[in-house]
């Protein structure tokens, strides 16, 4: 378990630097798929095996899938490449480095001082029964909530991604 | 079995939000910046995941199905919104979008 | 016919409810007789409830009267509450009396103007607010009807708003005095929160019980309304604002600026004296404070050319006497001068109303004169006016009011003879400039015809203020207000007199005897220098700009008059500077935005680590 | 979910079903008339609900909500200011050419995300409520789909994704601590009660947490948002962002700050009971205090010479959440009523103020440049008068509103002895006072230049505007009986 997790969680920040990275939106995109594999892998390692099976169809092939039908629409190709190298300038990841780098920073020395002083609980399996029975249990307000989370999601992207109607308007705004 | 230190899991998850944070402030192709976001939340449900597994409980998990949620509709809005820009400008650079300011 | 209480402001409130909604379907006439009849309801109301408050027994001559809560905040309730005493009837008698004698003139004065429905309708509604700010039992219940006043004072200031200049003068007096309203509310948030209470007279007693005198928090207390009153009243460091507000039609200069707002700062430290006496370094600060106003005022009425604004700076003048005479404990005089100014100042800013529409909007004083036989109504009832501001002695109301002031300055409990010096030179500059104002409008050859006499309205209002102005003593309103009398010696008394005497003398010796040497001073180099130092404000005023905003000192004195409007704009420049710099942030990029948000979250996350 | 707890939340049960309805309405046959009248409907039989609510059944919902007078009282808050923007919307709407049904259902479940903050006493519920509403703002600020819109609803969901993935990681955080995900368990600010002290990391995770609620409440440093997005999205899009986004999360805030009293009610012994008062030690109270000054100051600043009336009316939000956040700071019953009362007093003057934008913005884009008031009073009086009323109100002139709101923010804070705060809160007033005025002053100069042509006002418009202007005036004249509604309502109990 250990073994899965240390070189799950490697994977993960390794795929992870590189979709941050890449020039090439279908590669970053395969990486991204990579990364979630691996993440799904420190979730099943954390005795979560129903949240690592949710991980890897959901997240890595469901929500992906609309990120793959997006670069197939813009159809980025050796031109979005190029503008990538243009856009992606060393000069442009100091701020942002600094940035994610200091918050890093604060993040680990609070849990290298705070979360080690608490004995950790070793993980034991919470089974897909588990979860089910808490999802539509007392989270069942929850659960409810997300569908209509999901249709709100659902009603503005159809509205906004129809095509025409809004042509004659045109540069107006 | 050698056992997982949730703790550890917790260093991975911050380390993954960084990068994603860092690739939110640093990309300015709008997918890219859509995929860091999806990173941070990614990261936010492996802490959600690691603080469940600590107390052995479900509810972890229950929150990260409503972390998939959120970015699914998150998602779905945010690349809707990317082609109809894309549509209209024939860019994806986020730093054209700044008609309004001051 | 004490129950008519209510009646008082609710009067004019219901006038300007009429005006407001009405206005557009009533004639003038209708209009006339709305707005002006509501006043006089409201005068014929205050009469029976005087008539009421006399038949009290004179002990226990109180009375309340409760309309209801209005706000109520934990152990804090506001109630709209009227409380009748002494001080409230006084002023609710001059607020009632002149108020309606103005509207009256008003009545005939603004007959051509086409905003005459508006006129009248925001005039009650400050009749109205002013009513309530003097009887008001509860300090919140006061705070409203100051501010109500305040907005009326805009909306007048304003009248003409297609001047831009008349625009910007009534915003500069809003937001002028909003600085010390704002003080006024944390003051009052002091002594809620101190009290537990915002009832006027329960939280005075409670005060004395509590507050050792001289303690620090009375002090503070005591100094925040000062400030407040500072700034309504027009006194220094505050007074920039009422010199512009001549803008608005003369009525208002007469109402507002004159004879009721600006008092209100004296009512309000009257209402509150037994705070003052808590705090005696409050106390003595107003004194300082109105005697500096007094000099620095009067000096400066002195050398405009403007006839309102001399008379702006004459009130400015006057009120510091009031200040003063507060401020070493003698509140009775205050109120009694501000009785006598009430009358006195009222009617020669109508007449002074009269002789402008007369010569067809012509304000300048030097562009008047020989009005003597043309204009003889106006002209006895302005030298009436003008013989009781430069306190005539014996026949004239302002003379005893303000011997009462100087002797008090002298020999009251916290008198001092450098306040009694100032008021003593500030008297001789008064009858000066008094003296100087009549003499070249009524005086010397004509430049101009009057185009118009006053009508009837306007001629019995100028009587009736003329007549009052020179009654004599009988406007003291000490024996009901109750307090100490005052025991000068005579030669204080009459070196008093002599003072106010010599500056008529003088006046008539520059300005009527010998113009040509008048000229001539006013033209060397010393003369001019020292104009121009007064037109605006004077020595320690500038050195005060040249210490605190002397990279604005060039521009102060190119600028139009106001040397203390400096402050003020700086002030101004600095929000515009602060704007600029803050500006330049909202970037339009989102990855900016997104940068701040991070930093904020690690500074955040920074202090929540390592405190 | 039990039958009990349908009837606890049936106010956000007619809402989520109207919302449903509307959808399938749509799918039946697009009617813009039948579509808003299902929507309006719904919030008006959910706000009538509430009102029955109050005797019928109020409490908990599982572990996750509460349903007790606070959130009731935000409920209506929130259903009102919905009601308001839908009868608003609709002329918007027919003046536009956009197909306007499916913003009704966004227009609902907004409200819906709302609701749910309101009664949130646990992360999942905090969560979904702010996604729900979120995600439902995002479709509406580009719901023109013209170019400022949709780069507006781009930079609020860049930046909404990116506070959303800092409010769950906190959570996360927190979580790990605590071992618990209900507020009054976490007990954020004071740390004294509950299952032992407030570790490094749980306080940190509330940090992040609070990223995502000061981004919500547009303060600064999250503030920058907020211009972009009120020019941007339609203009009673921009009064929902104004008044629901940030009443609902506030509300939120005073939840989590104060714990709840009854939490007896249901968690038995465990339960605590907080009086207010916070410990001013507490990290959270000095950021709090920061944010609060930083934020009144910015937006007055930033609102000092803008010219763009919707801009200017974000930067002065950003310092309204600035005075509010005081009243958060008080904590205690005292805090949440101030609070409560401002929130009332705040909404009613926004909604008048964006009233007046909506009503005469017509089909050739907004009415938001101040050129576009110059001359207002001379050609519609009746709206300039709102107009003024809104503004008088925002800056806090007595006989508003916003007078009186302003009185028991100070209040409260100076009886909690937060003086420096009262001191700036007041001069704050006083710099709000210079671009508040020069938006009324704009309105009474006469304009020389010709005309364009404004929309004309349906009757419920009329109405509605009418109401608030009204309610303005009315609360400033005569707070005392709303005041005793809100003491009974926030002040807490069921």
């Amino acid at each position: 378990m250990q073994g899965l997790f240390y070189v799950s969680a490697a994977v993960a920040v390794l795929a992870t630097a590189l979709v941050v990275t890449r020039r090439n939106a279908a590669h970053a995109l395969l990486y991204l798929v990579l990364s979630l594999a691996a993440v799904a892998g420190m979730f099943y390692a954390l005795g979560a095996p129903l949240a690592a099976a949710l991980e890897v169809i959901v997240y890595a092939g469901a929500i992906m899938v609309l990120f793959v039908f997006a670069v197939m629409v813009l159809a980025l190709g050796r031109e979005g490449e190029r503008q990538e190298s243009q856009w992606l300038r060393p000069r442009m990841w100091l701020g942002p480095a600094a940035l994610a780098a200091v918050l890093l920073g604060e993040l680990i020395y609070v849990l290298a001082s705070g979360a080690a002083a608490v004995a950790g609980g070793t993980p034991v399996v919470v089974g897909p029964q588990e979860v089910g029975a808490a999802l539509f249990g007392p989270y069942a307000l929850g659960a409810e909530l997300s569908s209509m989370l999901l249709l709100a999601g659902m009603v503005a992207a159809y509205h906004l991604a129809r095509r025409k109607q809004m042509d004659e308007k045109e540069g107006e705004r | 079995m050698n056992s997982v230190s949730p703790e550890s899991g917790l260093v991975v998850a911050a380390v993954l939000f960084a990068l994603g944070l860092g690739g939110v402030l640093a990309r300015r192709n709008m997918l890219f910046v859509l995929m860091s976001i999806e990173i941070m939340l990614n990261a936010a449900a492996l802490a959600m995941i690691t603080a469940g597994a600590r107390h052995h409980a479900a509810d972890g998990q229950v929150m990260f199905m409503f972390i998939l949620a959120t970015a699914a509709a998150e998602v779905a809005v945010g690349l809707a919104i990317v082609l109809l820009i894309y549509r209209r400008r024939r860019t994806l650079d986020v730093d054209e979008a700044r008609e309004m300011r001051g | 016919m004490l129950e008519l209480l209510w009646l008082v402001p609710l009067a004019p409130l219901g006038g300007f409810l009429i005006l407001a909604v009405a206005r557009a379907r009533l004639g003038r006439r209708a209009v006339a007789t709305v707005g002006v009849g509501s006043a006089g309801v409201a005068l014929a109301a205050a009469g029976a409830v005087a008539a009421g408050f006399f038949a009290l027994p004179a002990a226990g001559r109180v009375y309340e009267q409760n309309l209801g809560t209005w706000i109520s905040a934990g152990d804090l309730a506001a109630r709209f509450v009227l409380h009748l005493d002494a001080l409230a009837l006084v002023m609710m008698a001059v607020v009632t009396l002149v108020g309606f004698l103005i509207l009256l003139y008003s009545a005939e004065s603004m007959a051509g103007d086409e905003g005459y429905a508006r006129f009248f309708c925001y005039m009650n509604l400050f009749v109205a607010s002013m009513l309530v700010l003097v009887l008001a039992g509860d300090l919140l219940l006061l705070y409203l009807g100051w501010e109500g006043v305040g907005l009326c004072s805009y909306l007048l200031i304003g009248f003409w708003y297609r001047e831009p200049a008349n625009a910007r003068a009534a915003k500069k007096a809003f937001i002028v005095t909003r600085v010390g309203d704002a003080a006024l509310l944390v003051g009052l948030l002091v002594l809620f929160t101190q009290m537990g209470t915002s009832d006027i007279g329960g939280l005075l007693a409670r005060a004395a019980e509590r507050w050792p005198t001289g303690s620090s928090v009375a002090t503070l207390a005591a100094l925040l309304l000062l400030a407040g009153a500072v700034g309504k009243s027009a006194q220094l460091p505050l007074q920039v604002w009422l010199p512009d507000a001549m803008a608005g039609p003369t009525p208002v200069s007469a109402l507002i600026h004159a004879a009721t707002m600006v008092t209100a700062g004296v009512y309000l430290l009257s209402r509150m004296h037994g705070l003052f006496a808590l705090a005696p370094a409050a106390a003595t600060v107003t004194a300082v404070i109105g005697a500096a106003t007094l000099l620095l005022a009067g000096t400066s009425a002195l050398v405009q050319r403007d006839l309102k604004r001399v008379l702006a700076y004459s009130t400015m003048s006057q009120v510091g006497y009031m200040f003063v005479a507060l401020g070493v404990g003698a509140w009775g005089a205050a109120i009694f001068h501000f009785v006598t100014h009430a009358v006195f100042k009222s009617l020669l800013f109508l007449a002074a109303g009269a002789v402008i529409a007369a010569l067809g909007e012509e304000h300048d004083l030097f562009k008047m004169g020989g009005l003597r036989q043309r204009l003889p109504l106006v002209f006895w009832t302005f030298l009436a006016g003008a013989a009781s501001l430069a306190a005539l002695p014996l026949v004239t109301a302002g003379f005893y009011s303000k011997e009462e002031i100087l002797a008090a300055a002298w020999a009251g409990p916290a008198g001092g003879r450098w306040l009694w010096a100032a008021g003593a030179v500030g008297a001789a500059v008064t009858a000066l400039y008094t003296g100087r104002m009549v003499f070249l409008v009524f005086f010397g050859t004509a430049k101009r015809e009057p185009s118009q006499q006053p009508g009837w309205a306007m001629a019995t209002v100028l009587v009736i203020l003329a007549a009052l102005s020179v009654s004599g003593w009988w406007l003291d309103p000490r024996w009901l207000l109750g307090g100490t009398e005052i025991a000068a010696t005579l030669p204080v008394r009459l070196a008093g007199t002599a003072a106010a005497l010599a500056g008529i003398v003088l006046a008539w010796y520059f300005y009527l005897r010998r113009p040509a040497l008048a000229a001539r001073v006013a033209q060397s180099r010393a003369g001019a220098a020292l104009g121009r130092w007064w037109i605006g404000g004077w020595g320690f005023d500038w050195l005060y700009n040249f210490i605190f905003v002397r990279p604005y000192v060039w521009l102060t004195q190119l600028g139009r008059d106001e040397l203390l409007d400096g402050p003020f704009r700086t002030l101004g420049r600095t929000l515009d500077l602060a704007h600029a710099g803050m500006s330049w942030t909202v970037t339009g990029r989102v990855r900016w935005y997104a940068a701040a948000l991070a930093a904020g979250a690690i500074a955040a996350i920074a202090v929540a680590v390592w405190r | 979910m039990t039958g009990e707890d349908v009837i606890i939340l049936l106010p956000l049960v007619i809402v989520a079903a109207a919302a449903v309805a509307a959808m399938l309405a749509i799918a039946v046959r697009r009617s813009h008339a039948a579509t808003a009248g299902i929507a309006l409907t719904g919030l008006a039989a959910a706000l009538a609900e509430v009102l029955v609510n109050l005797w019928l059944k109020k409490g908990y919902v599982g572990h996750l909500a509460v349903m007790d007078n606070q959130a009731l009282f935000v409920i209506g808050l929130v259903l009102a200011a919905n009601l308001v923007v839908g009868i608003l919307s609709y002329g918007y709407l027919s003046r536009r050419r956009e197909r306007a049904e499916e913003y009704y259902v966004l227009l609902l479940l907004a409200a819906l995300g709302g609701m749910v903050l309101a009664i949130s006493i646990h992360f999942a519920t905090f969560f979904l409520g702010l996604e729900v509403l979120s995600v439902s703002l995002y479709g509406l600020v580009a719901y023109e789909r013209g170019r400022l819109g949709v780069e507006a609803s781009l930079k609020y969901l860049v930046l909404g994704g990116t506070a959303s993935a800092f409010v769950f990681f906190g959570m996360g955080l927190v979580y790990f601590d605590r071992g618990s995900m209900i507020f009054f368990w976490v007990d954020w600010l004071y740390g004294q009660y509950g299952p032992g002290p407030l570790g490094l990391v749980a306080m940190v995770g509330c940090v992040m947490m609070f990223v995502g609620i000061g981004f919500k409440l547009a303060v600064v440093p999250f503030h920058l948002w907020t211009a972009d997005v009120y020019q941007g999205a339609p203009a009673p899009v921009t009064a929902l962002v104004a008044t629901v986004s940030k009443g609902a999360v506030l509300a939120l805030v005073l939840r989590m700050a104060r714990g709840s009293p009854w939490a007896g009610y249901y968690f038995g012994d465990r339960a605590v009971y907080y009086s207010g008062g916070v410990c001013p030690s507490a990290p959270v109270f000095w950021i709090l205090a920061a944010i609060a000054v930083a934020s009144m100051f910015t937006g007055n600043l930033l609102a000092l010479r803008q010219r763009n009336v919707k801009r200017l009316l974000a930067y002065s939000s950003i310092s309204h959440l600035g005075y509010l956040l005081v009243a958060v700071l008080v904590s205690g019953a005292a805090g949440a009523t101030a609070a409560g009362f401002y929130l009332v007093t705040y909404f009613a003057a926004t909604l008048a103020a964006f009233g007046v934008v909506t009503a005469l913005s017509g089909a050739n884009g907004e009415a938001e440049s101040l050129e576009d008031y110059r001359g207002l009073a001379w050609r519609r009086p009746a709206l300039a008068a709102l107009m003024t009323v809104a503004m008088l109100s925002l800056a806090g002139i007595p006989l508003t509103a916003g007078f009186v709101g302003k009185f028991y923010l100070l209040t409260a804070g100076a009886g909690a002895g937060l003086w420096a705060l009262v001191i700036i809160l007041v001069a704050n007033s006083g710099i709000g006072l210079f671009y508040y005025l020069r938006v009324v002053w704009a309105m009474f100069e006469r304009r020389a230049t010709e005309e364009k042509e404004l929309p004309r006002i349906g009757v419920a418009t009329g109405v509605v505007l009418a109401g608030l202007g009204a309610a303005v005036v009315l609360i400033g004249v005569w707070p005392g009986p709303l005041a005793e509604l809100v003491r009974a309502w926030m002040g807490g109990g069921w």
